[in-house]
């Protein structure tokens, strides 16, 4: 009976999910593959990472060391293989934590507003202005680099970035009018936050923790560049391009494969956000 | 109300507000960084450190008065423009930090010359012919550049240009700067490496803010009055999308300025960021302090401004 | 030093490594033929340049030369008491004169002095050379040199030689050309500690070092702490020879690579220290050549013998037995160092002990040793920085050795940034890195003896400090010989300092530097280049 | 064929892209033909294809559409066969637009003179003093105050109704043979819209231009045009002249329209009363405003000494234009606004001004329910939660009681039970302000202050749902507070009606007697504004010219 049927609509084939183009898929299949070598990359190794196994240094790519060896003659292979471990775990364990604390401040900034919303963006805008570089060295000589170390440190660059983008969305959502139903309906901050705001803005979030996710992999090689980072005989690919540059004007190997590795996975989680699947909504309205 | 009044009003509160950020800012780096752990002392003595001497060398410096007291001591000495004494080579610590800063004020300077205008160009460009070939490998080669380690470029360019073509000098500073060619020259492998890193974030979001102001309503318009693309672009969405585009900017600039340490570091550009790095090795407080202090109020002014810029290039703030 | 380290090399082999560079072989053609005649690569290497250097060695005059070294901060300094690092020695050497400086042979030769006599080893009468001018004019005098050498007393200076300086109970103006010093004990070494670059000569009173005023062959025409100097030459120096150049430029590009860069574009005619890993860049580029210098650096691994393992009987010998030599000078160092056995004093002292052998490396017996001790299953921390020259890459050696055994070594990268103050001399087991020093009695005094400031593995042993001062004392050539070789046997079986390789510095220099040469005190000449090298044109 | 007619459309259609690729026709087919200095109006509801086939008109698709096919002949050039420079050719100096929102569609940061002459200087038509000139004098002709000096303004120093005038004399200025209006006046309040209605048709008779008139209004349409398409799906329903189509609908579709806006009287709902019984609403001497506090009062006052009472089982309308504050009154009854003075009685009992500090059953007994179901409803949560969180949160209601609750509630607002799942992206409008509309019935409220809920539907839809809250009105004896700036709405639905202007209550009336008896000189203004089913309407009206410019803002 209901005459608002009236109103045109396309016929929708319902569930019929996401389209997805080919740079996304690449992307995501890129990703995909260094994740699932960081997983398991422990069990792939073709020798010991800490083990001078060539007698030379620098060696080019031969059958038994795939990717040559490095400036002690390690095989550049296994350390690839675990730098992934520690690149991939380090990163995604600091973006996470980051982000986690960006939005939730984010969105009771947010939400509370007022005087707590004005200093904290003040003050974590302020913070921004240090350049991240120099807070890692300043924190790792404070307190000496560890792994816990390094991801609070990475975390705490990034989360004043992961805030303001929360926040700035959790604003915008903030004005809807459901937020004002379910305010007028007497709900508290903790449940405006968890059901009506973070839902709303997860999507974008994501996105956002992509892109940080790159940045920390690359503040995180610059770091090593500056001679911080993982313990060894570990190194993350920074380091591993870090420790072998001088491989770089004889075409090593061993500074090269690093370099496209830390490259695939930057680039292929840009390509990635970039062409996010789109969920189908195939409405004229 | 008066227009102007009211604009002036807005600006004050702006400039107030990071006034009251600044001091913040400055308790919060000068506990920071007292609580680095190692004794200025001890490093200064090195591996001659004796506790006699490291306790004579404390009790010289004054190190042994509270906190708190040194830290008004700071404030009132940075309100009054005094940055206080180097603990490492009782040189004034303005006097340490002067060159260095009018060096990386320098750099920043040639870079932004260069880089700003090919990245807004290059943004523009991309978004005006969003979706064409050159927008395509404009947004590629951007992905590409930022997903690279910047010393990668560095090295990479010192090779190239220094090393095997020869075209450059490896090191830009004490080159001779005695003619505009010259000054090129020396600058011209920073820079580029530099120009690389912040005009990819630059491009990427100038081209994001404008396509945002292609979209709406009054971009279209100017399509249904007939105006061509460029004049759609240039005349319609790019005035509206200036408080985005010089908030972009500005946070590429403030980079310039601290961010630049591996590039200073390969290049062996003596800058501040660099001196800061030198400063945590020798636990130099004031001058640690000093430098965090200059990275934070850079870094303010120019969000400060580019937020001015947002505000004066709003008509509905300039004419009220 | 390397001058007298290959006794198998003659005058034959000479020449045919000078004919070779006639015909314009590369660098590494001749490191393989140098190999082929069964010298070392560090010997080589030095061999190298002084076959080179055979080519063209009439000193050139004029010229602008822009070195680099490898660290300089905001602490750099012209106050020769606190001069902590290569840049501040270089800047020493170029703007200061000592009273002795130490030759290519290791021997101390007088420069400010005229002559250095003692009877005894304790009361030294130092007659000065006449007519020295300072920089600003002023004559050289006793009280020149006398309030020289009393600011190391003072504390509020902070000298860095304070130590060594405490012997000197006596320092006293005879008349205007002489100075009486008077030593605590014997000290036979006297002329040759004066060669640290510590006791440089200044004007009476001087406390201001924003400018350096010395005796030295360049005058310091800018000093930005952290950043450069500029020196130009001295018109009225005192020496004869030199100096060629009319200015040089010194400062510091601290990333290994950059620095190899530089020289290679041409910004730079001298890049010192060169990572063994970049000697491969410079092959085949004959626009550049290398200086190395095996002078007796090193960077050991000290176990605290007070400390938990080191307490423990059979760890550090075990530790000993772990430690592969070979790899370490042949992998890590690539090929650019000497074998070392556990005591400080290099093949380049002529009190080097060549009966005592390295330690072969032998898994299966420090296995047993640790299963004895208790230790294999248990993780043991080792501390390594890249403020300690390769112990980064040192450690992991010995970690992969450790694993394969069961013995796990948790390696822990600190920062260099307070290495030496949180770490160095704390940590139960940790990585040093020593400079050279001209003197065995410095090096055991400095490091070993019961009082030691800098004993690294907390080695304290009665007799062995007994013959520190019986040697010290000992005006009989062979005599001390033969305790210091005792001395270094002792150190070898019974400190916790492992010492596997003692580490070469490479310098690498433009071809068209003439005048090179390696010298016991450090890279760069001793850190005194600048007054002896050329360009040539 | 084509020569007696400016433009011919032959077969036209349109296809789009959706999200997944798959290619969908929008336009089915559409033919027609305009003759010159004719006025046709494309009307329909959202969706119907209105604004794409006039926006096609200039060659011009939005993103993602595409001419699929057939022909528009604009004075014999195909407009489907030009190139993209071609068609930039066209536009301005060929066919013009008026758009939906001048406000949106005029650069924020250029002056409007020129914006206005802008089309003179793309297509170099003449020099600029003269072009400014002709502006000054359409400005003159479309009844601008200031003509003279109006142009030098930034769009934002102008009032919305002036805009709407400004952007036809852009249009105009290139003396187009055809004008497109794109629903001009819809964003405009009533007493606005008249001036800009007899402005833009005073000025298309002196120019002789075409005009294509897109609108969902019928009363509207029915001043301004000669021509009425009626457009649903993509497809014409029926053509025809404005008489016939207003007098004598053929197509039933046409006459549902046309029912839409018969006025529907509004008999009292037959609810018990106790004579005693208290107001389940009083409000007394409300001030509401917003700011920084000095002396007690805020530094931006919206509400001014606003008294009602509202009877149980009775109906309160609100109506004003938009900046009266009706909307605000709602808000500071809810507690959302809070009031800095005056008294809320709900049922008699003193209602707290902020939300925080009411209690959940005070809060449960008076809902409100917001204007634009889309921004109402959380898209990311599904129906069935929407709906199931008061009944949690005001009666811990959970599990299958949760559930069988909220199918009755859907019953309720006549929604099917399986729509509890989806989200409310995949319902339509009608839908989701059922929904909206039930998320307050699961409270059980004895209020329910209904904020301009039919205002943003299409005619028929908003119909339904006003005979819904009827019908619940029957079903739950609830009271209504409906803010509206739809007289005829108000008019269907409410006893008595309460005028405001400028924050203030200048008239309360009886809602059936409401043109009768209006007395304040606004109320009667906002009363004749309104436009009706008649031709002649809008020519007939007489309005106190000095009336007009007393209280509409332009």
């Amino acid at each position: 009976m209901t005459p608002d049927r009236v109103s045109f609509r396309l016929p929708t084939p319902r569930g019929l999910g996401y389209s997805f183009n080919r740079v996304g898929r690449i992307g995501l299949a890129v990703i995909l593959f260094w994740a699932v070598v960081a997983v398991f990359g422990t069990w792939l190794t073709p020798y010991p990472v800490g083990k001078i196994v060539d007698s030379d240094y620098f060696s080019p790519m031969s059958g038994s060391f795939w990717m040559g060896s490095d400036y002690l003659g390690r095989d550049m292979l296994s350390r690839i293989i675990m730098g992934a471990h520690y690149t991939v775990g380090i990163a995604l364990t600091s973006v996470t934590l980051a982000c986690t604390a960006g939005v939730i401040f984010g969105m009771i900034a947010a939400v509370i507003g007022g005087w707590f919303d004005t200093i904290l963006s003040r003050l974590l805008d302020a913070f921004n202005g240090i350049p991240s570089l120099l807070f890692g060295l300043v924190v790792v000589a404070a307190v000496g680099s560890s792994i816990p170390v390094l991801v609070l440190t990475l975390a705490t660059i990034y989360a004043p970035g992961a805030y303001r983008f929360a926040r700035a969305l959790a604003v915008n959502v903030n004005t809807m009018d459901f937020v004002t139903v379910a305010r007028a309906r007497g709900e508290r901050t903790p449940y405006l936050i968890l059901h009506e705001i973070l839902p709303n803005i997860l999507g974008p979030v994501l996105a956002d923790l992509g892109l940080r996710f790159v940045f920390i992999v690359l503040v995180l090689s610059g770091l090593s560049f500056l001679g911080l980072g993982v313990q060894p005989p570990n190194a993350d690919w920074g380091a591993l391009v870090r420790e072998n540059i001088e491989g770089l004007s004889l075409g090593a190997p061993a500074v090269i494969f690093p370099s496209i590795a830390i490259a695939s996975l930057t680039i292929s989680v840009n390509m990635f956000i970039d062409n996010l699947p789109t969920r189908i909504r195939d409405r004229s309205e | 109300m008066p227009a102007s009044l009211n604009l002036y009003a807005l600006i004050a509160q702006r400039l107030g507000i990071a006034l009251i950020t600044l001091v913040i800012v400055s308790f919060a780096v000068f506990f920071a960084t007292e609580l680095l752990p190692g004794d200025v002392a001890q490093i200064l003595l090195g591996q001659a450190a004796t506790p006699q001497a490291v306790a004579g060398l404390r009790e010289a410096m004054g190190l042994n008065q509270p906190a708190i007291y040194r830290f008004l001591h700071w404030l009132v000495g940075l309100a009054s423009g005094d940055l206080g004494i180097s603990y490492v080579n009782n040189m004034p610590v303005a006097k340490l930090i002067g060159d260095r800063l009018v060096n990386s004020l320098k750099l920043a300077g040639v870079t932004t010359l260069f880089a700003v205008p090919i990245a807004l160009g290059l943004g523009i460009g991309a978004a005006m012919w969003r979706g064409s070939i050159f927008d395509r490998v404009v947004s590629m080669l951007t992905i590409s550049v930022i997903s690279v380690p910047e010393f990668m470029v560095a090295t990479l360019a010192v090779l190239i240009f220094a090393v095997w073509l020869g075209w450059l000098p490896a090191l830009s500073y004490g080159a001779d700067v005695s003619s505009w060619a010259t000054v090129l020259r020396a600058y011209a492998m920073p820079v580029i490496t530099l120009g690389f890193v912040i005009s990819a974030q630059m491009i990427r979001m100038t081209r994001a803010a404008v396509i945002e102001t292609i979209n709406t309503s009054y971009v279209e318009m100017a399509l249904l009055k007939g105006a061509s693309r460029r004049r759609m672009v240039l005349r319609h969405a790019l005035p509206n999308a200036l408080g985005p585009i010089a908030n972009a900017v500005a946070l590429s600039l403030s980079y310039l300025v601290g961010g630049v340490i591996i590039v200073e570091t390969i290049f062996n550009y003596p800058g501040v960021a660099k001196l800061m790095v030198d400063a945590v090795s020798t636990r130099d407080l004031p001058l640690i302090q000093s430098c965090a202090m200059i990275f934070c109020v850079s870094h303010l002014t120019l969000i400060t401004l580019a937020d001015l810029i947002a505000i004066l290039a709003n008509p509905r703030l300039r004419h009220r | 030093m390397t001058e007298k380290t290959p006794t198998n090399w003659t005058g034959r082999d000479d020449a045919m490594v000078e004919h070779a560079i006639r015909r314009g072989a590369s660098r590494r053609d001749l490191l393989k033929l140098l190999m082929a005649s069964g010298v070392g690569v560090a010997a080589g290497g030095s061999l190298l340049l002084r076959a080179s250097a055979a080519l063209a060695d009439t000193p050139v005059s004029g010229g602008h030369l822009k070195a680099a070294g490898w660290s300089s901060s905001t602490a750099d300094t012209l106050d020769p008491a606190k001069a902590s690092l290569s840049t501040d020695y270089v800047r020493c050497c170029a703007f200061y004169n000592r009273l002795t400086f130490l030759d290519e042979a290791g021997q101390a030769q007088m420069e400010l002095a005229d002559s250095m006599s003692s009877d005894d080893a304790v009361t030294w009468q130092v007659k000065l050379k006449k007519g020295v001018l300072f920089h600003d004019g002023h004559t050289l005098n006793a009280d020149d040199v006398v309030y020289s050498l009393k600011r190391h007393l003072d504390p509020a200076v902070g000298s860095k030689v304070n130590s060594i300086a405490k012997q000197m109970t006596e320092i006293s103006k005879v008349d205007d050309t002489t100075v009486k010093i008077v030593l605590a004990a014997a000290n036979a070494d006297l002329p040759t500690i004066l060669t640290l670059h510590h006791f440089m000569i200044l004007t009476n009173g001087t406390t201001d070092f924003t400018k350096a005023n010395g005796t030295g062959a360049f005058l310091c025409e800018s000093f930005e702490p952290g950043v450069k100097s500029v020196a130009v030459k001295n018109p009225h120096y005192f020496k004869a020879q030199g100096p060629y150049l009319d200015s040089f430029e010194f400062f510091a590009i601290t990333d290994d690579n950059a620095r190899v860069n530089a020289l290679l574009s041409g910004d730079i005619q001298l890049a010192a220290s060169i990572n063994p890993r970049s000697m491969r860049m410079l092959d085949g580029k004959s626009a550049v050549k290398t200086s190395v210098t095996t002078a007796g650096n090193y960077t050991d691994l000290n176990i605290r013998l007070d400390l938990e393992p080191g307490d423990k009987a059979g760890f550090i010998e075990g530790m000993k037995y772990l430690i592969d030599r070979e790899a370490i000078q042949k992998s890590v160092l690539r090929g650019l160092a000497e074998i070392g056995n556990d005591q400080p004093v290099s093949a380049a002292s002529r009190y080097h002990n060549p009966n005592l052998k390295p330690r072969a490396f032998d898994p299966d017996r420090a296995k047993s040793l640790f299963a004895k001790a208790g230790l294999l299953g248990t993780s043991i921390p080792v501390i390594a920085s890249d403020a300690a020259t390769a112990s980064v890459d040192m450690a992991v050696v010995v970690q992969q050795a450790g694993a394969e055994i069961g013995l796990k070594l948790d390696v822990q990268r600190v920062p260099s940034d307070g290495y030496w103050s949180n770490y160095w001399l704390k940590a139960p087991v940790h990585f040093g890195n020593i400079n050279p020093r001209p003197t065995p009695d410095i090096l055991f005094s400095l490091l070993y003896s019961s009082d030691a400031p800098w004993n690294e593995s907390q080695y304290k042993s009665e007799k062995f400090d007994k013959m520190m001062v019986e040697a010290r004392g000992a005006l009989d050539e062979a005599k001390r010989t033969e305790i210091y070789w005792a001395m270094q046997e002792m150190v070898a079986n019974e400190a916790g300092t492992i010492i596997p390789a003692y580490i070469s510095n490479v310098d690498a220099v433009t071809s068209k530097l003439g005048g090179l040469k390696p010298n016991p005190l450090g890279g760069m000449m001793g850190y005194a280049f600048a007054e002896y090298v050329w360009l040539n044109a | 064929m084509t020569d007696s007619f400016i433009v011919s459309v032959r077969d036209l259609t349109i296809g789009a892209t959706t999200d997944s690729g798959r290619k969908v026709q929008i336009i089915k087919g559409v033919s027609f033909d305009i003759a010159p200095g004719e006025i046709v109006a494309l009307i329909g509801e959202s969706g119907s294809g209105k604004t794409t086939i006039a926006l096609s008109l200039m060659g011009h698709t939005r993103p993602g559409c595409a001419i699929t096919g057939g022909r528009i002949l604009m004075q014999g050039h195909d407009v489907t066969a030009m190139d993209e420079k071609a068609r930039s050719g066209l536009r301005g100096t060929a066919v013009s637009y008026v758009p939906q929102s001048a406000a949106a569609a005029f650069n924020p940061s250029q002056r409007i003179l020129q914006q206005v002459i802008e089309i003179s200087t793309i297509h170099k038509l003449m020099p600029r003093a003269q072009a400014e000139r002709k502006a000054v004098e359409l400005f003159r002709a479309l009844a601008l105050p200031g003509p003279e000096t109006i142009g030098n303004r930034f769009p934002h120093q102008v009032s919305g109704g002036q805009l709407q005038r400004l952007s036809a004399a852009m249009a105009l200025i290139g003396d187009p043979q055809l004008v497109i209006f794109d629903e001009p006046t819809t964003a405009l309040d009533v007493t606005t819209q008249i001036e800009v209605l007899r402005a833009f048709k005073s000025v298309m008779k002196k120019s002789g231009a075409a005009g294509v008139y897109v609108s969902h209004d019928l009363a509207v349409v029915a001043q301004i045009a000669d021509r009425i398409i009626v457009l649903k799906g993509g497809e014409i329903q029926e053509e025809g002249t404005a008489q016939q189509i207003l007098h004598a609908p053929v197509h039933p579709y046409t006459r549902q329209l046309v029912a839409a806006f018969a006025p529907v009287p509004h008999s009292l709902a037959q609810i018990e009363r106790q004579a005693h019984e208290k107001p389940i609403l009083q409000v007394e001497g409300l001030f509401v405003g917003y700011g920084p506090m000095s002396g007690g009062e805020p530094h931006v006052k919206i509400l001014k000494d606003v008294n009602f009472r509202l009877e149980r089982g009775r109906n309160l309308g609100v109506i004003g234009e938009s900046g009266s504050g009706k909307s605000t009154l709602a808000r500071a009854i809810a507690g959302i606004v809070p009031a800095y003075r005056g008294n809320m009685l709900l049922d008699g009992q003193e209602l707290h001004p902020a939300l925080a500090e009411r209690s959940k059953e005070e809060l449960r007994r008076a809902q409100i329910v917001f204007q634009l179901a889309d921004t109402a409803l959380n898209p990311a949560q599904s129906i069935g939660t929407i709906l199931g969180r008061p009944l949690t949160f005001y009666k811990g209601t959970a599990g299958a009681a949760r559930e069988a609750r909220v199918i009755e509630l859907l019953d309720m607002v006549r929604l099917p039970a399986g729509l509890r799942h989806r989200l409310p992206g995949e319902l339509s409008g009608g839908q989701k302000q059922r929904v909206n509309l039930a998320r307050a019935l699961a409270a059980e409220p004895e209020l329910i202050l209904c904020d301009e809920i039919t205002s943003a539907l299409d005619t028929v839809v908003a119909a339904a749902i006003l005979d819904l809250l009827k019908e619940l009105q029957r079903a739950l004896s609830l009271s209504y507070m409906f803010i509206s700036h739809d007289l005829s709405t108000v008019e269907a639905i409410c006893d008595d009606v309460l005028v405001m202007y400028k924050g203030e209550v200048v008239e309360a009336l009886p809602a059936a007697q409401m043109s009768r008896q209006a007395e304040h000189p606004y109320s009667k203004l906002l009363i004749s504004s309104v436009p009706q089913l008649d031709t002649g309407w809008l020519a007939g009206l007489e309005q106190d010219p000095e009336l007009v410019a007393a209280f509409s803002r332009r």
